[in-house]
C-alpha cells in the first residue's frame, strides 16, 4: 500500500510541474519560425513538390528518412530474428 | 480460424482495392497528403485483411516471407541508389538532382496553391514508391511472425 | 580521379556503407556461409578503411563538413537565408577520435565474430543486425543535427537489443534485451521530448544555429535534464547502470564489446551536449557542470568495483568493471570542464585531465573489448561463463591466457600498457585539482587488479580438470579478432605520446573550442 | 491559470497523456500493459511535437489547392512521421520480445519474469 501511495505522490508532483512548464510554451503562435517560413516560401521551387512535409521528409531532410527506414529494417529483422527455428543444444541453460 | 465463406468473398474482393488506394497514396506523396510510409501502411492493411479472413496456413501458402523479403530489399535499395546516385551528378548524397529539369519528374513548379501535376518533384516519387515497397513487405512480414501464434491455437 | 570522388563523400561513405552492406545482407546471406562470411568481412574492412581515411582526412584538414542535399557539400548555409536548413555532418577532431575507435573495434569484432558465432542459427540476421549497429553508433558520433543524433541512436538502441536478445538462452538473454530496449525507448522518449521543447522555442535543429540561439530559460533547463539524464543512463554512469550487468553478460561476446563502444557513444553525446550546446552560458558556472560530472564519475568508480569483486559470472564482472571504469572518463572530463572558467588552471592541468578522461576513452574501448573477446573464447570453449566451474584452461588455450593478461594488465593501470597511459594523465591533473579525488581514482585501480587477478586465476592456473579435457585453442579468426586490440593495447602503452599529440590535444581542443564549432557552421559560406 | 490553460488544451492532454502512460508502465505488472503505456507516452511526445508547429487559423502546408497562403509548421511534422514509425517498430519488436518471453516463462507478469541475476 505504501509502495503505491509513494508512486501516486511522484506523479502528482510531476502532474503539477509538468502543468507549470508546458504553461511556459505559447501555443499557436510559435516565437521564432524563420525555417520553416524559409521552407514554405522556398519548398516548392527548390523540390517541386506541392507536400511541404514530404519535400522536408524527402528532400530537406532526407537523411533521417533513411534512418527512419533503417529503423524498420531493423525492426523486421528483429522480430525475424525472434520466430527463427533454433538449432539443437544452441541455448545455454543459466545456471 | 477460418471465416464464413461470406467474409472471404467480400475480402478477396475487397483487397486489390485496398492495394490501390495504398499505391495512389504513395505516389502522390508530393501533392496531396501521405507518401511513402502512410501508403505502405495501408497496403499492409490488405494483407492483414486477408489474415483475418483467411487461415492463416492458406495466407502463407500464397504470400511467401522469401518474397516479402526480396521485396523489402528492393525498396531499400531504391531509396539507397537514390541517394547514391545524387553523388554521380556532383550534388552530395541524398541531393536531389532529378528536380527541376523539365525531364522526367522535372517541371518547375511556381509558388503558390496550384492544382498539382504529377511530373514534378525529381527524385521525391522514386524515394517514395521505394520506401513504400520496403514499408509493404517490412510491416507484412512483421504481421505474418507476430500472427503465427494462430496456428498454433488450432491443434490442441 | 578515384581518390578524390571517394575522399569528397567520406562522410557519406562512411554511413552507406555499413548500411549496404547491412541491407544486402539477407540475400547475401543465403547463398552459403563462405560467401556470407566474405560479404561481413569486406563490408567491416570497408567500414573501418573508410572510418580511417575520415578521421585521417579530419586530423589532417581540420573540422569535415558534410551537408547532405545541398548544391555542394561543404555549402552549410542556402544562398538566401542565414541559418542552416539541411542535415549535415560535423565531423571535427572528438568526432574523429570516436570514428577511430569505432571502426578499430568493429573491424576487430566482426573478424572474431566469423567464427564465434558458427555454431548460432539465424546468422545473416545476425551479422545484419551488427552492422546496423556498427552504422548507428557511426552516424551518433559524426551527426551535427540533434534529430539526426536521436535517430541514430534509436538506431543503435533497437539493433543492440536485437542483438542481446539473440541467443534467447531459454528467455533469459531475450528478457534482458526487453529490458534494455524498453529503457533505451524511454530514453529516447525524454531525448525526443528535449528536441521538442528547444525546437518550439529556437526553431533550429542543427547543433551549431542552436548553440548559437541558446538563451538557457527555465525550459532550457528542463531540455537540459532532458537530454542528460537519458546520455548518462545510456552510457553507465551509476544511478542507472542496472541494464549494464544483465545486457553484457546475456549478449554474444562480440556484441558486448561494440556495446562498449556504443555506451561510448552515448558519452560523446553527453560531452556535445554539455560543451558545445550549453558550453556558453556563463552565469550558470562551469563548476556545477563540472561537480555534476565527478560526482557522477566517482560513484561509478566506486560502485562498479565494489559490485564488481563477488560477481561468479565472468562476463557480469566485466560489465560491472565497465561502469566502474567509465568513472574514470566522467572524472577526466568532468575535472576539465570545472576549471573551463579560469585560464590559468585550465591550461595548467585542466586540459591534462580531459585529455585523459578522452585518451582513457579509447584504451578503455580496446582493453574492455579485448577481455570481453577472450571470455567469448573461454565461453566458445568451455561452454559456461561461471568462475566456480573454470578452471586450468591455460594449459590447452595459450594464446587466450596471453590476451587475458594483456587485457587484464591494461584495465588495472599497471605500466607497460595503455591504460596506464591514460591514467597516469587523469591521476597528476586530478590531484592537483584535489588530491583526495586522485586517492580514490588510485584505490580503486587497486580493486580492479585484485578483482582480475582472482579471474584469471579461476579461469586459466589450477590443475587441467576432467570436463574440459576437449578443449583446444580456439579457431584463427578469433584469435586475429583478439590480436587486432592487443596490438592497440600494447602499442598505445609502450608509445603513448604520438597518441596523445595527433589524436588527443586536438579532440581536447575541438571539445573546448566551441566558438569555432559554431563558426564552422555559420561563418562558412 | 485556469483560463490560460484551457487556451493550451493541447500541451494540457499532452501532460495528462504521458502520465497515463507513466502511470501504466509503473503500477501494471503484466509485460503487454507496460508496452501499451509505453506507446500511450509516445503518442503524447508526438502530439506535443505536432502541438508546438501550431499557427492560429493556420493550414495543412500543402500547396495543391490551398484555401489561404497561412500555414502551420512543417519541420515539426515532418519529426512526428519519423517519431511515429519508429514507436511502430520498437514497439513491433518488444511485444515480439514479449512474445518469446511468455513462449518460454510461460507467464508475462513482470515480477515473475526474473530469471535474471540483478
Amino acid at each position: 500500500m505504501m509502495k503505491i501511495a509513494l508512486y501516486a505522490t511522484i506523479l502528482l508532483v510531476l502532474f503539477g510541474g509538468l502543468t507549470y512548464i508546458v504553461a511556459d510554451l505559447p501555443f499557436g503562435a510559435p516565437p521564432v519560425s524563420d525555417m520553416d517560413d524559409y521552407f514554405i516560401r522556398n519548398g516548392q521551387e527548390q523540390t517541386g513538390a506541392n507536400n511541404i512535409v514530404t519535400s522536408i521528409v524527402f528532400d530537406f531532410r532526407g537523411f533521417d528518412t533513411l534512418g527512419e527506414a533503417t529503423v524498420l529494417f531493423t525492426a523486421v529483422l528483429g522480430v525475424g530474428m525472434m520466430f527463427r527455428k533454433m538449432k539443437e543444444g544452441e541455448e545455454y541453460e543459466n545456471d | 480460424m477460418k471465416m464464413t465463406k461470406i467474409v472471404r468473398t467480400t475480402a478477396d474482393v475487397f483487397y486489390p482495392f485496398c492495394l490501390v488506394f495504398g499505391l495512389y497514396v504513395v505516389i502522390h506523396g508530393h501533392l496531396t497528403p501521405g507518401g511513402g510510409f502512410q501508403g505502405g501502411a495501408v497496403m499492409a492493411t490488405g494483407a492483414a485483411l486477408l489474415i483475418v479472413a483467411h487461415a492463416y496456413t492458406d495466407v502463407t501458402r500464397r504470400i511467401r516471407k522469401t518474397a516479402l523479403k526480396i521485396l523489402e530489399a528492393i525498396g531499400l535499395m531504391m531509396f539507397l541508389f537514390a541517394g547514391l546516385s545524387g553523388i554521380l551528378f556532383e550534388r552530395p548524397f541524398m541531393g536531389n538532382w532529378m528536380a527541376l529539369t523539365g525531364k522526367l519528374f522535372g517541371t518547375p513548379v511556381a509558388h503558390g496553391p496550384n492544382p498539382g501535376d504529377l511530373n514534378t518533384a525529381g527524385l521525391l516519387p522514386l524515394l517514395n514508391l521505394g520506401v513504400g515497397i520496403e514499408v509493404l513487405g517490412g510491416l507484412t512480414i512483421i504481421l505474418l511472425y507476430m500472427l503465427s501464434g494462430i496456428k498454433e491455437e488450432k491443434q490442441p | 580521379m578515384m581518390d578524390t570522388f571517394v575522399m569528397r563523400h567520406l562522410p557519406a561513405l562512411l554511413i552507406a556503407v555499413p548500411l549496404f552492406a547491412a541491407f544486402l545482407m539477407p540475400l547475401v546471406g543465403s547463398l552459403g556461409p563462405k560467401v556470407r562470411s566474405a560479404w561481413v568481412f569486406l563490408g567491416a574492412l570497408a567500414t573501418a578503411a573508410v572510418g580511417l581515411a575520415l578521421a585521417g582526412k579530419v586530423l589532417a584538414t581540420g573540422t569535415v563538413l558534410y551537408v547532405f542535399g545541398a548544391a555542394i557539400p561543404q555549402q552549410t548555409l542556402p544562398p538566401d537565408a542565414a541559418f542552416p536548413i539541411r542535415i549535415m555532418f560535423q565531423v571535427d577532431a572528438l568526432s574523429a577520435l570516436m570514428v577511430v575507435i569505432a571502426s578499430l573495434s568493429s573491424l576487430g569484432i566482426a573478424i572474431y565474430s566469423l567464427a564465434a558465432e558458427s555454431k548460432q542459427s539465424g546468422l545473416e540476421t545476425f551479422y545484419a543486425m551488427l552492422f546496423l549497429l556498427i552504422a548507428g553508433v557511426l552516424g551518433m558520433v559524426a551527426t551535427g543535427d540533434l534529430f539526426n543524433f536521436f535517430v541514430f541512436l534509436e538506431i543503435s538502441s533497437l539493433a543492440g537489443a536485437a542483438l542481446v536478445a539473440y541467443r534467447v538462452d531459454d528467455g533469459v538473454a531475450v528478457e534482458a534485451g526487453l529490458k534494455y530496449a524498453l529503457l533505451s525507448t524511454v530514453g529516447a522518449l525524454a531525448v525526443l521530448t528535449a528536441i521538442g521543447i528547444l525546437f518550439a522555442q529556437y526553431n533550429a535543429l542543427n547543433l551549431a544555429s542552436l548553440a548559437n540561439r541558446l538563451q538557457f530559460t527555465a525550459l532550457d533547463q528542463v531540455a537540459l535534464v532532458l537530454l542528460v539524464v537519458p546520455l548518462a543512463m545510456k552510457c553507465g554512469a551509476v544511478p542507472m547502470h542496472f541494464w549494464t550487468p544483465d545486457t553484457y553478460a546475456t549478449a554474444p561476446s562480440s556484441v558486448t564489446a561494440f556495446l562498449v563502444v556504443s555506451s561510448q557513444a552515448s558519452l560523446y553525446g553527453l560531452f556535445r551536449i554539455l560543451f558545445t550546446l550549453y558550453g556558453h552560458l556563463v552565469q550558470f558556472s562551469w563548476a556545477t557542470f563540472g561537480w555534476f560530472l565527478i560526482v557522477l564519475g566517482v560513484l561509478s568508480m566506486f560502485v562498479g568495483v565494489t559490485m564488481a569483486i563477488p560477481q561468479k559470472d565472468v562476463k557480469r564482472l566485466m560489465a560491472y568493471h565497465a561502469v566502474s571504469q567509465t568513472g574514470y572518463m566522467l572524472l577526466g572530463v568532468g575535472v576539465g570542464l570545472a576549471v573551463l572558467g579560469d585560464a590559468d588552471a585550465l591550461a595548467q592541468y585542466g586540459k591534462t585531465a580531459m585529455a585523459g578522461g578522452l585518451f582513457h576513452v579509447i584504451n578503455h574501448a580496446m582493453y574492455k573489448g579485448l577481455l570481453f573477446l577472450t571470455a567469448g573464447a573461454v565461453f566458445y570453449r568451455a561452454g559456461t561463463r561461471n568462475l566456480n566451474k573454470l578452471g586450468g584452461l591455460g594449459h590447452d588455450m595459450p594464446w587466450t591466457m596471453v590476451f587475458f593478461m594483456i587485457g587484464a594488465l591494461a584495465i588495472a593501470g599497471v605500466p607497460p600498457f595503455n591504460g596506464f597511459a591514460s591514467k597516469l594523465l587523469i591521476y597528476e591533473s586530478v590531484f592537483r585539482f584535489s588530491p583526495f579525488l586522485s586517492i580514490v581514482a588510485m584505490l580503486v585501480s587497486i580493486l580492479t587488479l585484485a578483482s582480475f587477478v582472482k579471474v584469471f586465476h579461476a579461469m586459466f592456473l589450477g590443475p587441467r580438470r576432467a570436463e574440459f579435457a576437449a578443449v583446444r585453442e580456439v579457431p584463427a579468426p578469433m584469435l586475429a579478432g583478439m590480436a587486432l586490440l592487443a596490438v592497440f593495447v600494447v602499442v598505445a602503452g609502450l608509445a603513448p605520446q604520438p597518441f596523445v599529440d595527433h589524436l588527443i590535444v586536438p579532440a581536447v581542443d575541438a571539445v573546448i573550442d566551441r566558438a569555432g564549432y559554431v563558426a564552422a557552421i555559420l561563418g562558412g559560406r | 491559470m485556469t483560463t490560460e490553460l484551457l487556451l493550451k488544451l493541447p500541451y494540457f492532454t499532452v501532460v495528462v497523456l504521458t502520465l497515463l502512460g507513466l502511470a501504466a508502465m509503473i503500477f501494471k505488472r503484466n509485460l503487454i500493459k507496460i508496452l501499451m503505456g509505453l506507446s500511450l507516452m509516445e503518442s503524447a511526445v508526438n502530439l506535443f511535437l505536432v502541438a508546438t508547429g501550431y499557427r492560429t487559423g493556420g493550414v495543412a502546408p500543402i500547396f495543391t489547392n490551398a484555401p489561404s497562403p497561412h500555414m502551420t509548421l512543417p519541420t515539426v511534422q515532418a519529426l512526428t512521421l519519423t517519431s511515429i514509425v519508429i514507436g511502430v517498430a520498437t514497439s513491433a519488436m518488444m511485444l515480439s520480445f514479449a512474445m518469446v518471453i511468455y513462449k518460454k516463462y510461460g507467464t508475462v507478469d513482470a515480477d515473475k519474469v526474473k530469471k535474471l541475476k540483478g
